[in-house]
């Protein structure tokens, strides 16, 4: 089978060195330390008295998870190989680095591998006298029933959960405050997702699944895990409808009400497909009478080049509004 | 017959070899059912847990069997990360409390190393046999083995272990969300299991 | 011959429906005048007294060009169809729609339609009283030899060379000034790409052109037409090492120099690979003892979902430099 | 014989279905050379001027020719832009005011509207011959319409023009910086010149 085209060197090497780009580029927001590559530490933010607020998890997602660290949201990322939840070392490198001593909050997607590892992390904090809890995120609604809520896998809603978290700890609230802001925020975030192509591994350089022209697979994961069924594949509007449905369903939202709302390309679907999509998704929040208080619409939490995309919608309270609109300054993310 | 640190060495590194072999199989295995990367992580795995070992051995004169593997449980959950790397590093760090502080045991004893490897990813993994993933084929391997199976025997209940997985319904792991969509494929975990049992039955 | 994967509607909706989105997204950036649907204009920015920046060309490589409009780089942007040229009708409803009583300056990348189409714009502006100049960008440098610098595509350099104008005319300087900066800006400007995959039109879905696996087109443009030759697809530092050899030797700086970098995904090429390819830049224009004032990374001037990337350096001056640094608010792209 | 105000609604009516049905091929021809849009170009560009003109048609009785051609004109560049928007355009508005405020011609006087509608592409885009553009169709076809030859043999050169710029070098458009890797591929511009040029010549 012919491999995928990628620009890149080894693939082996691809992680180290995008890192290296990555450094190059955003040097003024991220650093690292010596003998910690895989730590990726923000310049301004982690501070004393400050709760250090840690994300992270394989790489292949950019701009998540290294993306959002900066003053205002995360202080660090943790970082693995392609679709790999980090090794507990780089955790506890980024732990030690940023802890302000009141604690540290690890926020990543719920998936087997980042739980084993971060928890391992957590362990080995606790001999240095670090406090670490863990709020998992859980928003794609389509990787299990509600009632199964705590096992869904965290998708692109990542993005506004870290960024509510990550404002509450830099207001300076408490490792209990800002773990129950994580938690509310995490509880009020529903993603759904698409798929139109595969991606590849570096290494392999071969799809990691295989899709017929023609045909979609809904609720994909974001590492290319099958979704909850392969169907032909529809139109814009049909496809926002079918998310918007779901999300709707569970988000049990008044008139009135507002939301933040964030239509994501897995990797190569462009803008101009996502605003069609967004234009739906508006029109279906308008018929709703719900009011978008936020919205973005971009690359923002990716399977490198698979093509297809997500929605999300988070349903917004004073206080997850007030988190949302605080400021924060990171390589790839500002809210002014 | 023993098993000294220059087998268990061998061992780690026939382990490497057969992990960048067979690296695109189990790759496709959990491209059909989870992300597509085992083959990677147990290749790269295998190869810093072979590698951590042998630079051991060069530091230090006379390392002991646990010395080798917890070098390797290091080496292979630093390079690796993902589900894997927290799994083996704790099978390979029991297996070293297993063995102890010994430079080498009869090599009848790799039953209990074999045992203390299943225990170790129970430990980590909290995974019960049945709900397809690697213990399904470490479980009944550690079963025979502890009830003094030969190794035969030992390699034969890993396999029947991993093909059953083909007919489970995964409810761990990444492929638990499939549901329904699991069946008909083998857990690549599992999988790679076997590989590494075979490895350890061909030394007893 | 299958259809490609797009989430869309019916393709020739695309366009409308893509500004509909953006217009919903975006509306406290930008809006469109009554009856003039395929006119962008910023909210905040256009004023009497300053010199109305228009930019504008074909639909498919957004952000390019709707999302640099806003406060401190472009006043209004024309919309074409996907890769056409807008007719001259938008191009005139922008500039009535900005006029502040200076004059307005046209950018576009030079391509034969779009020169058609802005010129019979300028000639019906002159009925209206309204000056109307023109400055193309020419940064491709892969589509034609260095003498020929006039008859080369505008591509990717469009930011750098958008925002330095916008930058001039936000500071209030005549139109006189204003052009003479964008030409600078352009002079200074290089760009090459590469492409790895074609991209296809929402209209036919049909890749509008063959590129085999392991092969890439050198100097592509950014609507697919072909570049200046095939060959097989190489490592990001071959491919970034040979267009850093054609941009080193045509910009001729000296050490010490300052330049700002663009390293851009043409669509379906993520970040991981940009961030690769800009690893290997930095270390190029550090060896060559050039320094970096702005980088960029990612995708700015696409072609839909077309797999590649393309660099882009501008050799700064102090003047240029105090250009890229104004402050911009643009719906899809800031500078602070 | 005359040509009506109707008949250049129906001649539209034709080029607008004769262009949908070839919209593919001339995307795929562009695709070669350029941007694989042509093909959509002139399908929205003469649906857009059909339909101005029959929106002309139904709000004003008797409607001149030229009045006509201005609204197809008005119709396609707005519909279109591109290159295409502009050159027929101005070819439409130069064929209006060749046949002037008339609500008939002599049906031979078609020639005449042939070399106008060149003169205003020529105007339009400064092309000559032999640079690889839809000039090479259509400056042919003028000179035989003005020498005065039959339709028979305006179509004829029109389509020999077409046909002899697959073997040019382009010098002018998108495909101009191809240099020689635009050889063997016939201009796409030039290609749907002769379907235009073929509708008006089945009418004199
Ligand atoms: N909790 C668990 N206990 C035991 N094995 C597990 C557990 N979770 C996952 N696995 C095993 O891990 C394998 C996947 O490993 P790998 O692909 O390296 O990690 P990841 O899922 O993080 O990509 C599965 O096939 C399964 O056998
Ligand atoms: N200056 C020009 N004069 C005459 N014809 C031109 C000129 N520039 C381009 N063309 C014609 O336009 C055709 C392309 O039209 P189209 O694809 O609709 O526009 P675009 O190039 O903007 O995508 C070319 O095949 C060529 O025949
Ligand atoms: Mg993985
Ligand atoms: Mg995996
Ligand atoms: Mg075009
Ligand atoms: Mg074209």
């Amino acid at each position: 089978m012919d491999l995928t085209q990628k620009l890149i060197n080894a693939g082996e090497d691809a992680v180290d060195e995008m890192l290296t780009g990555i450094m190059a580029a955003h040097g003024s927001h991220l650093w690292r330390p010596e003998n910690a590559p895989r730590a990726v530490i923000a310049r301004d933010g982690p501070r004393k008295g400050k709760v250090g607020l840690i994300i992270g998890g394989g790489s292949g997602h950019e701009p998540t998870f290294l993306g959002f660290v900066g003053k205002g949201l995360a202080d660090a990322a943790a970082i693995g190989n392609v679709f790999a939840s980090p090794p507990p070392q780089p955790v506890v490198d980024a732990a030690m680095a940023v802890d302000g001593g009141e604690g540290v909050l690890f926020m990543y997607g719920n998936y087997a591998g980042d739980v084993m590892n971060f928890d391992m992390a957590a362990e080995m904090l606790e001999l240095e006298g670090i406090e670490a809890r863990t709020v998992l995120t859980t928003d794609d609604i389509a990787s299990a029933p509600r009632e199964a809520r705590a096992t869904r896998r965290g998708v692109a809603g990542n993005v506004f959960i870290f960024k509510a978290a990550g404002a509450a700890a830099d207001k300076g609230l408490s490792l209990d405050e800002v773990e129950r802001v994580a938690r509310h925020a995490n509880d009020r975030t529903y993603t759904m997702g698409v798929a139109l192509s595969a991606c590849s591994l570096p290494h392999t350089r071969r799809p990691n699944f295989q899709l017929a022209a023609g045909e979609m697979e809904i609720g994909m994961g974001i590492h290319g895990e099958p979704g909850v069924r392969r169907g032909p594949l529809q139109s814009a509007n049909a496809v926002a409808d079918e998310i918007m449905d779901a999300i709707l369903a569970e988000m049990a939202a008044r008139a009135g009400d507002e939301v933040a709302v964030l239509v994501n390309s897995l990797g190569s679907t462009p803008l101009m497909e996502l605003y069609i999509l967004y234009a739906r998704v508006a029109e279906r929040l308008g018929e709703a009478g719900l009011n978008i208080h936020t919205s973005l619409v971009g690359p923002y939490c990716t399977s490198m080049e698979m093509a297809g995309a997500s929605i999300t919608v988070m349903h917004l309270d004073s206080e997850l509004k007030q988190m949302l609109d605080h400021p924060c300054d990171c390589a790839m993310f500002q809210v002014r | 017959m023993d098993f000294t640190a220059k087998d268990l060495q061998s061992l780690l590194e026939e382990l490497a070899q057969v992990m960048a072999a067979e690296r695109d199989n189990l790759c496709a295995l959990d491209g059909e059912i989870g992300d597509a990367d085992h083959g990677i992580a147990m290749e790269q795995g295998m190869a810093a847990a072979a590698s951590a070992a042998r630079d051991l051995a060069e530091d230090l004169q006379d390392c002991s069997l646990q010395d080798l593997f917890n070098a390797a449980a290091k080496g292979f959950l630093n390079a690796v990360g993902a589900s894997s790397g927290p799994l083996y590093a704790t099978a390979f760090m029991r297996a070293g409390k297993q063995v102890g502080p010994a430079t080498s045991i009869a090599a009848d004893d790799l039953r209990f190393v074999i045992v203390a490897m299943a225990d170790g990813i129970t430990h980590r993994g909290k995974a019960e046999t049945g709900q397809k993933t690697m213990i399904d084929a470490w479980r009944p391997a550690a079963d025979i083995a502890a009830a003094g199976g030969t190794s035969t025997e030992v390699l034969a209940a890993a396999e029947a272990g991993a093909a059953s997985t083909r007919d489970m319904v995964a409810t761990l792991g990444r492929a638990a969300r499939l549901g329904d969509r699991s069946l008909g494929h083998p857990d690549p975990g599992a999988v790679s299991a076997t590989m590494i049992i075979k490895a350890i039955c061909t030394r007893f």
